[in-house]
């Protein structure tokens, strides 16, 4: 299980939280995206064995959305950051 | 489960749970990024500054729970007066949807332990911290209102299950 | 017998006290201080089991976890496969051998020994097969024959306990190494949790002769325990595994109850900042012909009985080794009275101390010899040796009924590797040693392969050191360390796996899976020669014991065989558990009926006053329907339906998701969120809304009410609340960021009541409605607020059962009292049944029915919501979809040619009468019920291409709920009561 | 050239026989220590059951003599020895139905077919329903199985209490049981003996069999496949396969594809064995999650995902919890039973939660992954039809709905409705 440091909670552990997708998997611009462009964020990863930057969200603590930069194999967290530019989401 | 007023229980772990749905409780949002939102309401509430991530603030009428970014909850066991409209901030009515549980006794920390995964020894989580956290797999509100006591937020709904676990639920504490 | 076999004095039982047991029936005697193992050795009872395949006669074999054979149940259908050495002895305590039948004496299965040649590695592989369907008839009788214990019978009636813990420093082993690192890390003032599996404090200290500071290594142990208990900061738990070591310094602990005590097992998941990993190391046999026969028993074992329990494990005992601990067995066993007929050491030279010691004691030492084999029955007779040079015909018989064994130790790096961290081959010790950690650990003592009592205790202490000032607490440099002594503790071996020639069908490598070293030559033979294929091909390590004692040596003959160094070979991978866990500590208090949380909804207790038959709705419970006495379900629905068509109903929607947007984008958000078009929405006017997923499916249906400029109230279905309000967030923050908007759920604080029916107006004025316009003027999708009943409400014009109906949102508190006005004057309540036959009637969709995640708005009839030019939610998922889309599901109704014909939900639909085969469905029933209304059974269905086959006939098939004959149905619009809305209005 | 071997002797009663009268020293090797070769007419990427059964049927029924299977550690390592061994075809939608029937009917002759035993073992399998709309969800599911010619048969609560007695079917649990499809042909089989089995009839028709030797690159030239680079050198071919679980996505890469793929992990554990005391599979719809008990008397459980991307095999425990949780509260005489090994296999989730088998944008080059967690049991069907893709180069009517293009049509295989969520499948 995960420790997780939370910017607003500092370290939980990972069932507080739920992973959402891929940072691949975002929007560059929801508004002006096209349908390719959706489709291809939707559907395609690159899924390597490696270091990812996810979305993630504290869904069992403040509610923000994080962006984490975690390992895939070895669960090595090297960052968690706010989603939005340092604005946090909240439930 | 009807639940007026405060109602106590003694708990086999053998803390004190006091459950209560009879006060005030509003949740308040910002819709932007202006800081200044809110310390414009601490400051019309006369509470006092300043507001730090996960510590409360509050007066004799009200405490205002900074628990997650951009929202707030504030309790008030007497009716608030209107709370002054402010630009940027969303102000709902929570009341009903919540019961609080005091857990009070030299036991209660250990005993919210067996169901919170979060790090609540003292120096973590000492007295005037609030914090958003599971319980089982029910997310609630915490507040340390004391070295031996905490306010456990949940949804109504939950109430009476959680409420049975409270009464079935026991504690061997320094094993 | 017992006086026998127990020495007159030392160790740690309480000799003035007595326990009595009772094994297979017999009554047997104990002391306070016994393991069930030690008071079974101590009653001469040599055999304890039987091995899982051949049914052998086996023996206890090892003082701790790592025990392969003497497994027991406790208790009367108690809890099976229970090792008997780490049993604290109880009074009363019941234990029963397993694995035999019908007695542990006589054991009918034992004649599979016969066959073992047979019944070699792999053999199930290769044979059973014909005839060709037997399998099935062998195996009933392989699965009765193979298993352990016998499972069972009752629910288990224990409760068990989950917790977290958090600490700076967690110690696992409570032996030297740990004792000395927990209290340098304590008096350094970090948060310590020391751990240990073994009842006792003290490890090996209390199993051996050692001196420390002049005291007694157990007496040494016994002072620190008592002082580390006396900390504030310091926890200490016994008789609790640390099973598992998982992400970011998470360990897992198994602990059990005090024994004979009411207490329950605990789980605990302790989050540490640094590990100390003291785990020590697991002594390991040989392999050599007879190696399993009850009487060989671990050298370390063999002292540890004697020394700890005072018990003498037998009368006549032979030490064989390959290093010198073996010889403080043959010195303790010696000076405890029992004969020790020789040492039989494979090396040239042990150490000059320890060779002394066994001189002075006139044991006569057999160096450069080797075990041949050991034979006897159901306890060992004789031994025979010869010079480990010599040729392997000549051996000479040595009489003993105790052999005592030793290959060297293994350290115990099961949670260091389970963290992630390396390990490397090492030759001096011929063990594989912890290399690099991944993760915030220490290690100290055996378990790095260094052995020696002194280097533990010093080992210990600079763990401590260190990991207390990685915690963050200053640390003075470690006290001066004690002054030990323990004999032969150096810990160097001369390798020595199987004794050569010896490999015969009785010398095992795995005790508990009757893996022999013949069968690992086989598989190499056959070409399962990698490590994985070993293990799986002859199930090697794979027993309850997971192979502490055994992996090792099948490694190193699997080596041999391949002609390579051991350290190429690599390991099989060490997983958790540590040693197996209970399932009901793994499971821990939340099960059966508190599996989930029930969420009851504020009007939950007037529903059970009414008598209400109540049904799951995810983790909520809502009133199906309210059965009158004596009335069957259909009855009650019936009636129901037929109060809300024609007078006033009632129900309790509280449980439906409810949000609050607010904020000067709240339009802008809400156009984006629904697929239908918003702008238009005028304050106090409500819409019926879709939401999508961006693959273009409906997620959820609700409405979306505008309360003025920038607020809106949104529904949703109860099981998808959670998912929406997700949803919601999910957009907000991360696709619209930058809208000037907040979400916030308010499920919990409405309750919301449903009023329905042509004579619901009425009702709505008899119980007092205050608002703007008259309650029975506003118009169909409006809202407005008001009281009811005298409480502050907020009514929505809308309706789900196509009658004049009303919503009424009230306080959650005060529901009672709303609901309550509503009954006194004539609204009757109806359940989800009855309001499924309503949406059914009006074709309606169901969330998880016809919105099933594979549909879409085009499929479910909503084609003129859809086409908003504006981004939106699903847009273009939907075009994608329907861009290429052939003859997609589309919803339809059904009326069956039989009116009185019933058509069940999850019937297929056919085109033809009795077609069959891979491509006959056309599609399903999704929904179907009787409506009192029409006076007959309707349906909804998804029907491939449906919509153009309006009027043709299609066929109903349920095989599976018995029906003979696929049953002739029209297909239709799917609305069957009112289809132009005349009853909404006002 | 296809270099001759001797052919390894059958097993039989007599063979076993024999081999016991000689102390069983003088076994041959189940399949070759093969070298490999320059170039094959056919590479398979994976040693894994998948691959192995690829390898087979293309050399039975295909005549393909230059075929080798390449593998980067040992056969059967990956998801093969991962799983928890259940083998049915209980699908709603009617692709996935064809393709995993395909499958089970080639299971019922597999022991015969390779003259290996891999205890495929018809127990039944059966998917518990919880509340009504479960049980009307099954029953949707059983008729469609039953027009198909597929057996399934519903069964009340009643029956299931004496089909399954150690089950607890009464009403003292949150999520009591109502009802529950079996499907008769169901069962488990002896998941490591499959990739063995594979092997050894493989190696025998003259498949080259090339354990540790990982695959590095792809070669192509022009848009078409050359062979593949290797820990043990370039090896040519003109058609290379992948049938790689757990690593679809890497290999993939490796020719420039980009899939809609998301790796995750699924948790199973099993107890210490005991004496048999549940004869069936039970599929709980309550969790995801599903039990039954091996032929040495362990009880295998396994559920849902973990719920975020690892290729980390290794377990964690709140999953572990859960899956107990859910397990005990099924069958509550369990709770003394101890759980002994957990382990993880990782799961290539697709966005619509069905396998991906097809061409590829590079010719000759073919793609067979995604299987989420539909792998075992697709096992000898997967390998039967990549067969027939590989040797064909065309799709076959099963295989056609499950090209990579249904993805850019929008013509998903959704089986569980739940959307482009790969973990929620």
């Amino acid at each position: 299980m995960h420790l997780i440091e939370c910017p607003w909670c500092g370290p939980r552990a990972q069932v507080e939280f739920t992973y959402h997708c891929d940072s691949e998997g975002l929007p560059r611009d929801w508004e002006s995206e096209h349908e390719t462009e959706l489709h291809e964020r939707m559907l395609n990863r690159t899924n390597a064995i490696g270091f990812h930057v996810e979305l993630w969200n504290h869904a069992g603590g403040c509610g923000s959305w994080l962006l984490i930069d975690r390992h895939n194999r070895t669960h090595d967290i090297r960052s968690v950051a706010y989603a939005c530019n340092g604005r946090s989401g909240g439930k | 489960m009807t639940l007026a007023g405060a109602t106590e229980f003694e708990t086999p772990c053998g803390a004190t749970a006091v459950v209560d749905a009879g006060f005030r409780m509003l949740e308040i949002a910002a819709w932007g990024n202006d800081p200044g939102a809110i310390e414009m309401l601490a400051r019309t509430l006369a509470l006092p500054p300043p507001l730090h991530p996960g510590r409360a603030t509050g007066n004799d009428l009200m405490q205002l729970f900074p628990a997650a970014p951009r929202r707030w909850w504030l309790r008030s066991d007497h009716d608030v007066t209107p709370l002054p409209d402010i630009d940027g901030l969303a102000v709902t009515e929570m009341s009903d949807g919540q019961v609080c549980v005091r857990l009070h006794g030299d036991t209660a920390r250990d005993w919210l332990a067996q169901y919170c995964p979060m790090d609540l020894r003292p120096r973590s989580f000492g007295t005037g911290q609030v914090a958003w956290t599971l319980f089982s797999e029910l997310r609630v509100l915490l507040h340390c209102v004391d070295s031996n006591a905490f306010d456990m937020y949940l949804g109504s709904s939950f109430a009476e299950d959680i409420i049975a676990h409270c009464l079935t639920a026991r504690t061997r504490t320094r094993t | 017998m017992t006086r026998r076999r127990r020495t007159g004095s030392g160790g740690q039982v309480d000799r003035r006290g007595a326990i009595s047991f009772c094994f297979d029936k017999r009554r047997y005697q104990g002391l306070p201080g016994d393991t069930l193992a030690s008071a079974l050795l101590a009653n001469g009872v040599t055999v304890v089991g039987r091995s899982v395949k051949y049914h052998r006669r086996r023996g206890i074999f090892s003082i701790g976890s790592e025990e392969p054979n003497a497994l027991v149940r406790i208790g009367n259908d108690g809890q099976p496969n229970t090792r008997a050495t780490m049993v604290p002895l109880i009074d009363g305590l019941e234990a029963w051998s397993q694995n035999r039948w019908p007695t542990l004496g006589f054991d009918v299965f034992a004649m599979l020994g016969a066959l073992a040649p047979l019944l070699s590695t792999g053999f199930y592989y290769k044979t059973f097969m014909w005839p060709r369907r037997a399998w099935k008839a062998y195996e009933h009788v392989i699965r009765k024959v193979a298993g352990l214990g016998e499972p069972p019978v009752r629910a288990d009636p224990d409760a068990y306990e989950h917790a977290f813990g958090h600490c700076d420093v967690m110690v696992v082993g409570c032996g030297p190494a740990g004792l000395s690192a927990a209290r340098v890390a304590a008096d350094a003032g970090a948060d310590v949790w020391l751990v240990d599996e073994s009842p006792w404090a003290g490890g090996w200290l209390n199993r051996e002769r050692a001196t420390i500071d002049s005291r007694t290594g157990s007496e040494w142990a016994a002072a620190e325990i008592a002082y580390l208990e006396s900390l504030a900061n310091v926890r200490v738990l016994l008789q609790t595994t640390a099973f598992g070591y998982y992400d970011h310094n998470l360990v897992a602990l198994a602990q059990l109850p005090a024994a004979g005590s009411a207490g329950r097992q605990r789980l605990w998941r302790v989050r540490a900042s640094r590990v100390i990993l003291a785990t020590g190391a697991i002594e390991r046999p040989c392999v050599f012909a007879g190696n399993d026969l009850p009487g060989v028993m671990l050298a370390g074992a063999a002292r540890a009985y004697v020394n700890q329990f005072g018990v003498r494990a037998g009368h006549r005992a032979v030490v064989f080794t390959n290093n010198d601990s073996a010889y403080r067995t043959a010195m303790d066993l010696h000076d405890a009275g029992v004969t020790v007929v020789a040492v039989v050491d494979c090396r040239t030279a042990a150490d000059p101390g320890v060779e002394e010691e066994i001189r002075q004691r006139k044991i006569p030492i057999l160096k450069e010899h080797v075990l041949v084999c050991a034979a006897g029955g159901s306890r060992l007779r004789h031994v025979r040796v010869r010079p480990a040079a010599g040729p392997a015909g000549r051996s000479s018989r040595l009489k003993c009924d105790l052999l005592a064994v030793s290959a060297g130790w293994s350290p115990a790096i099961h949670l260091h590797a389970q963290s992630g961290g390396a390990s490397t081959y090492d030759e001096a010790t011929a063990s594989v040693i912890p290399a690099d950690n991944r993760q915030a650990t220490h290690l100290a003592g055996a378990v790095c392969g260094r052995f020696g009592l002194a280097h533990c205790l010093d080992d210990g202490a600079r763990a401590g050191a260190a990991a207390a000032a990685k915690a963050g607490f200053s640390c003075q440099p470690p006290r001066a360390v004690a002054r030990s002594r323990l004999p032969g503790d150096a810990g160097e071996v001369a390798p020595l796996w199987a004794v050569p020639d010896s490999a015969s069908g009785t010398a095992f490598v795995d005790l508990q899976n009757d893996v022999t070293g013949g069968d690992v030559e086989q598989a190499c033979l056959e070409g399962y020669e990698s490590v994985e294929h070993l293990k799986r091909y002859t199930t090697l390590g794979m027993g309850t014991d997971q192979g502490k004692t055994s992996n090792i040596n099948g490694l190193a003959i699997l080596a041999g065989r391949r002609g390579r160094p051991i350290a190429s070979i690599g390991t099989t991978t060490f997983r958790p558990p540590y040693t197996p866990v209970t399932m009901g500590a793994v499971a821990g208090p939340e099960v059966r009926e508190r599996l989930e949380p029930v969420r009851r909804s504020p009007l939950h207790d007037v529903h059970a006053e009414l008598a209400a038959e109540f049904d799951h709705n995810g983790l909520w419970l809502r009133p199906a329907y309210y059965p009158a006495a004596g009335e069957s379900m259909r009855d009650a629905v019936e009636r129901e339906t037929r109060t809300v068509r024609t007078d006033c109903g009632i129900i309790d929607v509280s449980t439906l998701g409810k949000f609050e947007v607010q904020g000067p984008d709240a339009a802008r958000f809400m156009e984006r969120v629904y697929v239908n078009r918003l702008t238009r929405l005028a304050s106090g006017r409500s819409r019926y809304g879709l939401m999508l997923r961006e693959d273009g499916m409906i997620f959820d249906d609700g409405t979306v009410t505008r309360l003025d400029e920038s607020r809106y109230f949104l529904t949703t279905s109860t099981s998808h609340a959670a998912h929406v309000h997700e949803q919601l967030d999910y957009f907000l923050e991360i696709c619209c960021a930058g809208m000037e908007v907040a979400v916030t759920c308010v499920t919990e604080y409405w309750a919301a009541i449903a009023v329905a029916g042509p004579r619901a107006p009425a009702v709505l004025q008899a119980v007092g409605v205050d608002c703007s316009p008259r309650i029975e003027q506003l118009p169909f999708m409006a809202v407005t607020t008001g009281t009811v009943a005298g409480i502050p409400a907020r009514l929505l014009r809308i309706s789900f059962s196509g009658e004049w109906a009303c919503e009424i949102y009230v306080p959650a508190r005060q529901s009672t009292h709303v609901w309550n006005e509503l009954r006194r004057h004539g609204a009757l309540p109806y359940g989800l049944e009855a309001m499924d036959t309503l949406r059914i009637e009006k074709g309606f969709i169901g969330v998880g029915a016809e919105a099933n995640g594979r549909t879409t708005p085009i499929d479910l009839g909503f084609a003129r919501m859809t086409g908003k030019t504006e981004r939106h939610i699903g847009q273009y998922g939907l075009q994608r979809v329907h861009r290429n889309a052939g003859n997609r599901l589309e919803l339809v109704g059904l009326l069956a040619d039989d009116p009185g014909a019933a058509m069940n939900q999850g019937a297929q639909l056919l085109a033809t009468q009795g077609q069959r085969g891979f491509g006959s469905s056309i599609g399903h029933v999704s929904s179907a019920a009787y409506s009192p209304t029409l006076g007959r059974h309707v349906a909804l269905a998804l029907l491939a291409g449906g919509r153009s086959r309006t009027g043709d006939s299609v066929y109903v098939a349920d095989p599976l709920r018995g029906s003979k004959r696929d049953l002739r149905a029209s297909v239709c619009a799917p609305c069957f009561y009112d289809p132009d809305g005349t009853r909404l209005q006002p | 050239m296809f270099s001759s071997h001797s052919r390894p002797p059958r097993y039989s009663a007599f063979n076993l026989l024999r081999h016991a009268l000689t102390g069983n020293r003088h076994w041959s090797r189940a399949w070759r220590n093969a070298a490999p070769k320059d170039g094959y007419d056919v590479i398979i990427i994976g040693g894994g059951g998948h691959g192995l059964a690829t390898a087979y049927y293309l050399a039975k029924l295909h005549g393909a003599k230059r075929i080798a299977v390449v593998e980067k550690g040992w056969i059967g390592g990956g998801n093969t020895g991962r799983n928890t061994t259940i083998v049915r075809s209980d699908y709603l939608l009617e692709e996935n139905s064809r393709l995993y029937e395909c499958s089970l009917q080639l299971w019922e002759q597999l022991s015969d077919e390779l003259n290996f035993n891999v205890m495929f073992s018809q127990r039944g399998t059966v998917l518990l329903a919880h509340n009504e709309a479960q049980l009307a969800g099954v029953a949707q599911l059983g008729n469609a199985m039953r027009l198909r010619g597929i057996d399934a048969e519903l069964l009340s609560r009643e029956e299931l209490r004496e089909f399954v007695p150690v089950l607890d079917c009464s009403s003292a649990t949150r999520w009591p049981v109502v009802g529950g499809l079996l499907q008769p042909r169901g069962g488990t089989a002896r998941h490591d003996a499959v990739a063995w089995g594979f092997a050894r009839a493989a190696d025998a028709l003259g498949v080259d069999i090339l354990e540790n030797c990982e695959v590095t690159g792809i070669g192509t030239r022009a848009g078409r496949v050359t062979g593949v680079q290797t820990s043990r050198g370039w090896i040519g071919a003109d058609k290379v396969g992948i049938a790689v679980a757990g690593h679809t996505s890497q290999v993939a890469a490796m020719a420039g594809l980009r899939l809609p793929i998301e790796t995750h992990l699924l948790q199973a554990m099993v107890t210490e064995p005991v004496k048999p005391v549940l004869d069936t599979v039970i599929m709980a719809g309550a969790y995801d999650g599903y039990v039954s008990q091996t032929d040495k008397g362990e009880i295998i459980m396994g559920a849902e995902l973990d719920m975020y991307p690892s290729y980390s095999q290794r377990g964690n425990l709140p999953r572990i919890e859960k899956i107990a949780r859910y397990t005990l509260s099924l069958f509550p005489s369990f709770g003394k039973l101890r759980m002994m090994r957990c382990w993880a296999g990782i799961n290539d989730m697709t966005m619509d939660g069905s396998p991906i088998i097809g061409t590829t944008p590079v010719h000759g080059l073919f793609v067979n992954g995604g299987w989420c967690y539909g792998g075992f049991k697709a096992t000898p069907g997967s390998g039967y039809l990549f067969a027939d893709l590989l040797a064909s180069g065309k799709p076959n009517d099963i295989l056609e709905p499950f090209a990579l293009a249904r993805f850019d049509n929008g013509r998903y295989i959704d089986e569980a409705g739940t959307g482009p969520v790969p973990f929620r499948h």
